[in-house]
């Protein structure tokens, strides 16, 4: 049993408010990716969560125990540091060793217990060597494997696979994935590859200056971005918006397209995904400005309604800038946002 | 390639002072040791070896240093940890724990003789809370345990500040993120303390050591100043052969059975705090 | 300015009086220092050896200014005019040789000191003026048992002055010499009643330096000490204290003077400042002033003034009836031992430390430290002094 | 879900009783370094009388005379000022010269580098009295003889060890990294020291030159040898206090500790305001 | 003129070779990537130009200058370390001016450059503050704005944006990429981040092992990897490998399917990009195993002759984990690689 309950937690830096009164509740083994621009309070809601600072108001609460005042270690947490913080007097091996020494946990064990972990991590032979000698995606392997090694009842990460490649970050994603699973873990991870919290949330929660804005399972917040932000957030690229404005009841003009929409309200925005756009007959005016291959795709960046317009078109096209297009977007993707609020309309 | 001799170029200040300040009359000195009328002799460090007194200076000098390096140790290191902690006041009581800094052997010697005298604090005190009649001779030559330990508190009181002050500075330099991370993985104070702070510390451990068991061996003023000559110390007899007895070639054996220890002792915080290659921050 | 370095006066207070009611009277100016012994050898030394320096006067015990015989220049030359100096004083200032190696400065010696509470416990029949080392003994002992501590005192600290009393007064009492019979079974019950006299003495004793704060703090009661030493005590409460003759053993009521030169080094910057300071040294009301300011006694016959301070007062008669009493056995300053001084001091200090504080057999502890002694003596080619016989070569142990 | 009897103020007070503990433990340090202090002082305002006399109150008697016989020597002003002449001269060569050897043992490695630790080591732990004579000797054949720079490059013989060791454990613990980043933004190494590495060591750098400067101000031997008319205070005053009355003894040593402790109280603003920028 | 070569450069740490003699030119003012998996000797590498690491073999020339014997602050360079190394005495602002300051440009000059360049990383705000008070990724964007700030010839990045939010990284790239081309500085630049790679790139190299593998433009390198190593690490998730044993002249059996290929060899590996399979009716037999949504996409895991098996198929289609597709390969997106040295064949 290790639910965390955030209640009302706020955190001010002098005159500097990291943290708005968030609540936010996490599931017994539940997989909890936060995710948010850079500076809007991750770390210091992990930090929080950790006991490293002390909130200037509200409550955490884990396993059904209030924690405010326990110091880290009776948390029953482990966390895995943005800067690694990999302890350069010790050696690999005694690093991921170290929360189980705190344990007392007999030799065999501890050994038994760093083998397994190093060899997820992929790093069984740097068990030797001193952080100093490891490049910085080993050294953040370190980092987690001395956080899995405590099979804690909760795990905090803090982009933990930031500085590994692409295939190492695929494989480590799974690996940790299949461990946290099998170990029953409630975990807070935060990071900044879409993809990965896509693939690892049950539920992700979107953070903006230090406020939730919305907590929700990873297809709802792609489909359904409760707000503005989190459909300019997660994407990528992210959503285009244009403005819209009532044409009829129903009807929206949208840079000289007539777009079927909501009812009610009358200053909206339309907002659709790049990748939910085709090149068409039928579509919005475009001028291609810039167009990156993306491998399998190409990235095209429009001008549509003297806006920014981006589209993922397949790679096939041949499309160069200064290009006139049509794009068309899929009529069942298309999400509306109050101009005001921000807030998802319709 | 300048790079290969930069740290010569660094030492090269430093060994040309001591050279001409250090090493060029130490070898004057040192020479006297095994010469006896101009000629080589191991007479000197005969007659230093046979003395009556020879072995139980060198015995007692080894036994302060071995009981008031560790206890001056364990003493700094709360101090400095306590320092360290604190966010107020933290100035001003860093500012008392350091003022023994100021203070010279000689001052250290007047103010615990004051206190252990006869006619001191001590027993003032004692007096006054009707413990004892008589004033109790704590100095006399039968207690030499007791003038032992009064050497071993006034040295702990005068020393500690350097190695105090030696390890703050030290300490103030070890990144928070590894307490961080140690709180994080269950280490208790005490455990971090022991796992974090002193493994990171270990520089600066091996200089305060270090310089403080030199100044343990060389320890003269508050021994003299408490106890007379009945604690033979490594350094009265020195002083004694080379100014009273004026016999220079015995002081220098004397002397170069100091820096023997002291290399010894050197030798040994160097291999035993040794931070591995790569163990650096 | 000459400079006078000297290992006398060194008391801060004493110093003080030497600079400002001493010396200001000479005209050219002085810059006394008075040194610690390691500063004082090691400057000289340095100085001699580089071959000039700033030094002008040396003023030190006869003892130190023998070690450096060969550094000194000859003051044969300086005008004494009228001045009449100790003849013997003279003579111990040749150092052995033909020239006028220092000039005497000032003299002074031990005495005891007792606080008048102590005189109720002088054994029966005992004169305070004529006392034996076993009157002291059952004094002290008597002292001892009723007050319940240890009342004498003695200045057996490392500053203390402890080997002049062995050397000139305990062992010339019980085997009339100081060399030749130091191992002698004279010397032997010497040590024996010394080491009674022990166990009634303040244990405080090997921190003592000076005897006179003992005796005003009353840890001490009586006491053995130097003139200067004392001096503070008297000063400071004239009427507690009463200054007597050291004790006379069965060959007589040994004692050894003090003696303090003033020599000049060959290395002086200006030698004739130097030796009209000198010749200032010895003037009648210097030496009068000197005397105010460290309790020394002229070694010319300068007239003493009548307004004494107290301490002159107390202490001056009682080297008067030790030096002129009946049984005075005058054991004079060693002489000839150049540089070994140091080490024929040491084997005093040693004897003691070992027989008295460290319990040792006095038999074998004399034994081995009369080897010392005679290598000492064979070493530094010295001849007998007074209290022993002349000798043909170095002076004998037996 | 949430369990509401949990017992939050135990909690708190455990803290308390840790605070408590704590400045239990510091009460109890500041007086063990504060009592033999004050003792000093009582001692030093007191007549001699009182020095001597048993039981003892505890109290200073406020006589100044003592004192006032130090203050009154002449020359004393003369003599503080060449005390701080030679301490601020030995400070400066120490850790000029000893702070550049630091650096050396701490970022490189090198052939002879054991050697030149020994070399600082014996330094220390060879008793200086035996090495005035031929100093003094070489001094005054040089003309270096009395003169402040004369007895300050002794002092600095003693103080160098502790700036090249102190200095040495400094730098160890600034990372390599910053010094990198600071050449690779144009600093030569001398720049990237003065920039980057020096304001993070310099509480420690200042605590190394306060020993320098402590261990210059209390040094008796030397100075008395090698300074005649530029006397240091401890050579003028302080070296004969073993042989002076007990109640000047304190007064002399009172006149000594009191401009130390002033010194420490002007510089402890250094011994740590950096803080907190180097603990990142 | 900046044109960085790198002659037969060895790094060898104690036993360790960390570098494999390496030969690589940049030309004058080229965007060069850096791409390999974690560990592979990329920051050792950029350390080595720098001048901070001591080559143990080999020349490195700049601008035709030999510099492998001068200062780093001599080669005309600036970088951004992976670990960031802001100071921590200094405020952001004075960390960002510390390269001008110590070319002793003038007050408003250096004013100026800082502010533009904090402008261009989104720091504006944080000017005042200290190393300390700052979150993860605005450290990082504090040490790529005191680099950029310096104006240098040639700049050195390694991994600069991996701790920003896709967001983020997305704009910096773009106005990193505006910047450095006006600028005319050649810029190595280490990345985890392929879309990042291939949109910033002029060319990729490609390092494994302490080796360069390939170095070749974006598209090249993704369409043509030039070893088997390339392929299996570019592409997210990576190319599909099966082995091919010849069945006819230029025919190859695939996993039960015959494919044509090339004529020579007889050893050969089928590749191809999961982007480049579609379901059909003809095809590789697959059974999907692991079912990911991306987004825009899915990612299915499938197993194709006992073989893992990734095909990344439009999130329109339902997959469920048990389900047997047809995957049938685009036939001009095959590759073929020689199964002993890993080299492309054919
Ligand atoms: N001082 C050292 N001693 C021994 N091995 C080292 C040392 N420094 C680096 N290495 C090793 O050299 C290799 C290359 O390191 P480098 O830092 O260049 O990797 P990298 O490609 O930057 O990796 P990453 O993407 O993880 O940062 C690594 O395997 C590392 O373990
Ligand atoms: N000690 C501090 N003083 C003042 N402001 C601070 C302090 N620590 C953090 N902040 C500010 O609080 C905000 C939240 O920081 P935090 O580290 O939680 O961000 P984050 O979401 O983890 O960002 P990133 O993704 O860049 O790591 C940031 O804007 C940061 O500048
Ligand atoms: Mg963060
Ligand atoms: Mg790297």
């Amino acid at each position: 049993m290790a639910e965390i309950v955030i209640k009302n937690v706020a955190k001010r830096f002098g005159s500097f408010t990291a943290l708005h009164s968030i609540d936010l509740t996490i599931a017994d083994q539940e997989f909890m990716v936060l995710l948010g621009a850079s500076g809007c309070g991750k770390t210091t809601l992990l930090r929080i969560i950790a006991g490293l600072e002390t909130p200037s108001q509200g409550e955490v609460w884990i396993g059904g125990r209030r924690v405010d005042h326990l110091p880290p270690r009776e948390r029953g947490i482990a966390m895995v540091f943005q800067n690694y913080a990999v302890f350069p007097h010790l050696t690999v091996f005694e690093n991921i060793a170290f929360g189980l020494r705190m344990k007392k946990l007999p030799q065999a064990e501890v050994d038994a217990r760093v083998n397994r972990t190093a060899e997820l991590m992929h790093i069984e032979q740097l068990l030797r060597r001193y952080s100093g000698q490891l490049s910085g995606g080993q050294r953040q392997r370190v980092a987690v494997a001395r956080a899995l090694a405590m099979e804690p009842d909760v795990i905090l990460m803090d982009e933990p696979l930031s500085n590994l490649d692409a295939l190492l970050r695929l494989e480590m994603r799974a690996e940790l994935k299949g461990v946290l699973a099998n170990s029953k873990t409630t975990t807070i991870y935060v990071t900044h590859d879409q993809v990965e919290a896509m693939s690892l949330a049950d539920r992700i929660s979107v953070m903006n200056g230090g406020k939730i804005v919305q907590a929700a399972s990873p297809v709802e917040v792609y489909r359904n971005p409760a707000a503005r932000f989190v459909g300019s957030f997660i994407g990528n690229p992210p959503m285009n918006f244009l403005p819209a404005n009532r044409s009829a009841a129903g009807q929206w003009s949208v840079a000289g397209l007539d777009v079927p929409g909501p009812a009610a309200g009358d200053a909206l925005e339309f907002a659709i995904r790049p990748e939910d756009l085709t090149v068409a007959a039928e579509g919005f005016a475009a001028t291609a400005r810039v167009v990156e291959p993306l491998g399998a795709h190409t990235l095209v960046t429009a001008e549509v309604g003297g806006q920014m317009f981006r589209a993922v078109l397949d790679s096939d096209l041949k499309v160069s800038p200064g290009d006139e297009l049509r794009l068309s977007p899929k009529a069942d993707r298309i999400r509306w946002f109050n101009r005001e609020t921000g807030l998802a309309a319709g | 390639m300048p790079a290969r001799f930069l740290p010569y170029l660094m030492l090269l200040p430093a060994t040309i002072f001591l050279l001409v300040f250090f090493v060029y009359p130490f070898i004057q000195i040192a020479i006297l040791a095994v010469t006896q009328d101009g000629g080589f002799s191991l007479q000197p460090i005969t007659t230093m070896a046979t003395h009556w007194k020879f072995n139980a200076a060198l015995g007692w000098t080894v036994l302060l240093a071995a009981v008031v390096v560790p206890l001056q140790l364990v003493m700094a290191l709360s101090m400095a940890t306590i320092v360290t902690k604190l966010k107020t006041g933290r100035s001003t009581i860093l500012y008392i724990f350091s003022i023994p800094l100021g203070l010279s052997d000689l001052a250290a010697g007047i103010v615990w003789l004051a206190i252990f005298e006869q006619s001191g604090f001590l027993n003032s005190m004692l007096a006054g809370l009707g413990v004892i009649e008589q004033p109790i001779l704590f100095l006399g030559y039968q207690n030499i345990w007791v003038i032992f330990l009064a050497v071993v508190l006034a040295e702990l009181w005068r020393a500690t500040a350097i190695v105090m002050v030696i390890l703050v500075s030290g300490m103030g330099l070890i990144p928070k993120e590894y307490y961080e991370a140690g709180e994080v993985f269950g280490a208790n104070g005490w455990q971090r303390f022991w796992r974090i702070t002193l493994p990171l510390l270990r520089p600066s451990l091996q200089s305060a050591l270090i310089l403080r068991t030199l100044a343990a061996f060389e320890v003269f003023a508050v021994v003299t100043a408490l106890g007379g000559t009945t604690l033979p110390v490594l350094m009265g007899e020195t002083f004694n052969w080379q100014f009273a007895m004026q016999d220079r070639n015995v002081a220098s054996a004397y002397a170069l059975v100091i820096l023997g220890i002291s290399i010894a002792a050197t030798l040994f915080f160097l291999r035993a705090l040794r931070v591995p290659k790569g163990a650096t921050i | 300015q000459v400079l006078f370095w000297s290992t006398q006066a060194a008391p801060v207070e004493e110093t003080q009086k030497m600079r400002e009611d001493v010396l200001a009277g000479f005209e050219g100016g002085v810059d006394f220092q008075p040194q610690e012994v390691g500063p004082f050898i090691t400057r000289l030394e340095a100085e001699i050896s580089a071959g000039s320096g700033n030094i002008g006067v040396v003023g030190a015990l006869h003892g130190d200014l023998s070690t450096y015989a060969d550094a000194w220049v000859d003051l044969s030359d300086v005008d004494l005019s009228g001045v009449a100096v100790s003849e013997a004083f003279l003579e111990l200032g040749k150092l052995g040789t033909d020239e006028q190696k220092y000039l005497p400065w000032m003299q002074a010696n031990y005495v005891m000191a007792a606080n008048k509470q102590a005189l109720e416990y002088l054994p029966e029949g005992a004169d305070i003026n004529a006392l034996t080392y076993d009157q002291l003994v059952d004094w002290a002992q008597a002292m001892a048992e009723d007050t319940g501590s240890p009342k004498f005192g003695f200045p057996a600290g490392p500053q203390g002055l402890k080997h002049r009393f062995f050397q000139g007064f305990l062992i010339p009492s019980f085997a009339g010499s100081t060399v030749t019979k130091f191992a002698s079974d004279e010397a032997a019950a010497g040590w024996e009643v010394f080491k009674e006299l022990w166990q009634y003495t303040n244990p405080a004793s090997t921190n003592y330096a000076f005897m006179q704060e003992p005796l005003l703090s009353g840890d001490v009661w009586v006491a053995f000490d130097h003139i200067a030493r004392l001096a503070d005590a008297f000063n400071q409460r004239p009427d507690d204290f009463v200054a007597f003759p050291a004790p006379a053993g069965p060959m007589g009521r040994g004692f050894m003077p003090v003696l303090a030169g003033v020599a000049v080094p060959a290395s002086a910057p200006d030698v004739e400042a130097a030796k009209a300071l000198v010749q200032y040294m010895l003037q009648p009301d210097t030496q009068v002033a000197t005397l105010l300011a460290t309790n020394f006694y002229p070694v010319t016959d300068a007239p003493l003034p009548a307004e004494l301070p107290a301490s002159a007062r107390a202490l001056g008669p009682a080297i008067t009836a030790m030096t002129t009493s009946a049984d005075a056995l005058p054991a004079l300053l060693p002489v000839g031992l150049g540089d070994m001084g140091g080490q024929f001091n040491q084997v005093y200090t040693d004897t003691f430390e070992r027989i008295v504080l460290g319990n040792q057999p006095i038999a074998d502890v004399l034994a081995q430290q009369a080897d010392t002694l005679r290598s000492v003596m064979e070493q530094a080619n010295a001849p007998c002094w007074l209290p022993d016989a002349p000798s043909e070569g170095p002076c004998p142990v037996d | 879900m949430s369990n509401p009897t949990v017992d939050v103020p135990r909690t708190v007070s455990a803290g308390g009783a840790g605070r408590f503990l704590i400045w239990a433990s510091i009460v109890l340090l500041c007086a063990w370094v504060l009592v033999p202090i004050y003792l000093l002082m009582v001692n030093a305002l007191s007549s001699p009388a009182q020095v001597s006399g048993f039981p003892k109150s505890g109290l200073p008697g406020f006589d100044f005379a003592s004192l006032q016989f130090f203050a009154g020597f002449a020359g004393v002003a003369k003599a503080l000022w060449n005390s701080i002449l030679v301490a601020v001269l030995t400070m400066a060569l120490s850790i000029g010269i000893g702070a550049p050897a630091g650096y050396a043992l701490s970022r490189f490695d090198f052939p002879g580098k054991e050697v030149f630790r020994m070399l600082v080591v014996m330094t220390r732990a060879f008793p200086l009295p035996l090495l005035a004579l031929p100093l003094a000797v070489m001094f005054i054949r040089t003309g270096l003889d009395d003169t402040a720079l004369g007895l300050a490059l002794v002092h600095t013989v003693l103080a160098i060890p502790f700036a090249v060791l102190i200095t040495f454990s400094l730098f160890s613990g600034i990372p390599l990294e910053l010094e990198e980043a600071a050449w690779t933004l144009g600093c030569n190494r001398w720049q990237a020291f003065q920039r980057v590495v020096l304001p993070l060591v310099l509480p420690g750098i200042a605590a190394s030159a306060v020993f320098a400067f402590t261990i210059s101000w209390n040094e008796v031997f030397a100075a008395a040898v090698l300074t005649i008319e530029n006397r240091t205070l401890p050579a003028f005053l302080i070296q004969n206090l073993n042989v002076s009355p007990l109640h000047l003894k304190f007064a002399g040593g009172a006149a000594m500790v009191i401009p130390a402790l002033i010194f420490i109280f002007a510089v402890r603003k250094y011994l740590f305001a950096m803080w907190g920028i180097a603990n990142r």
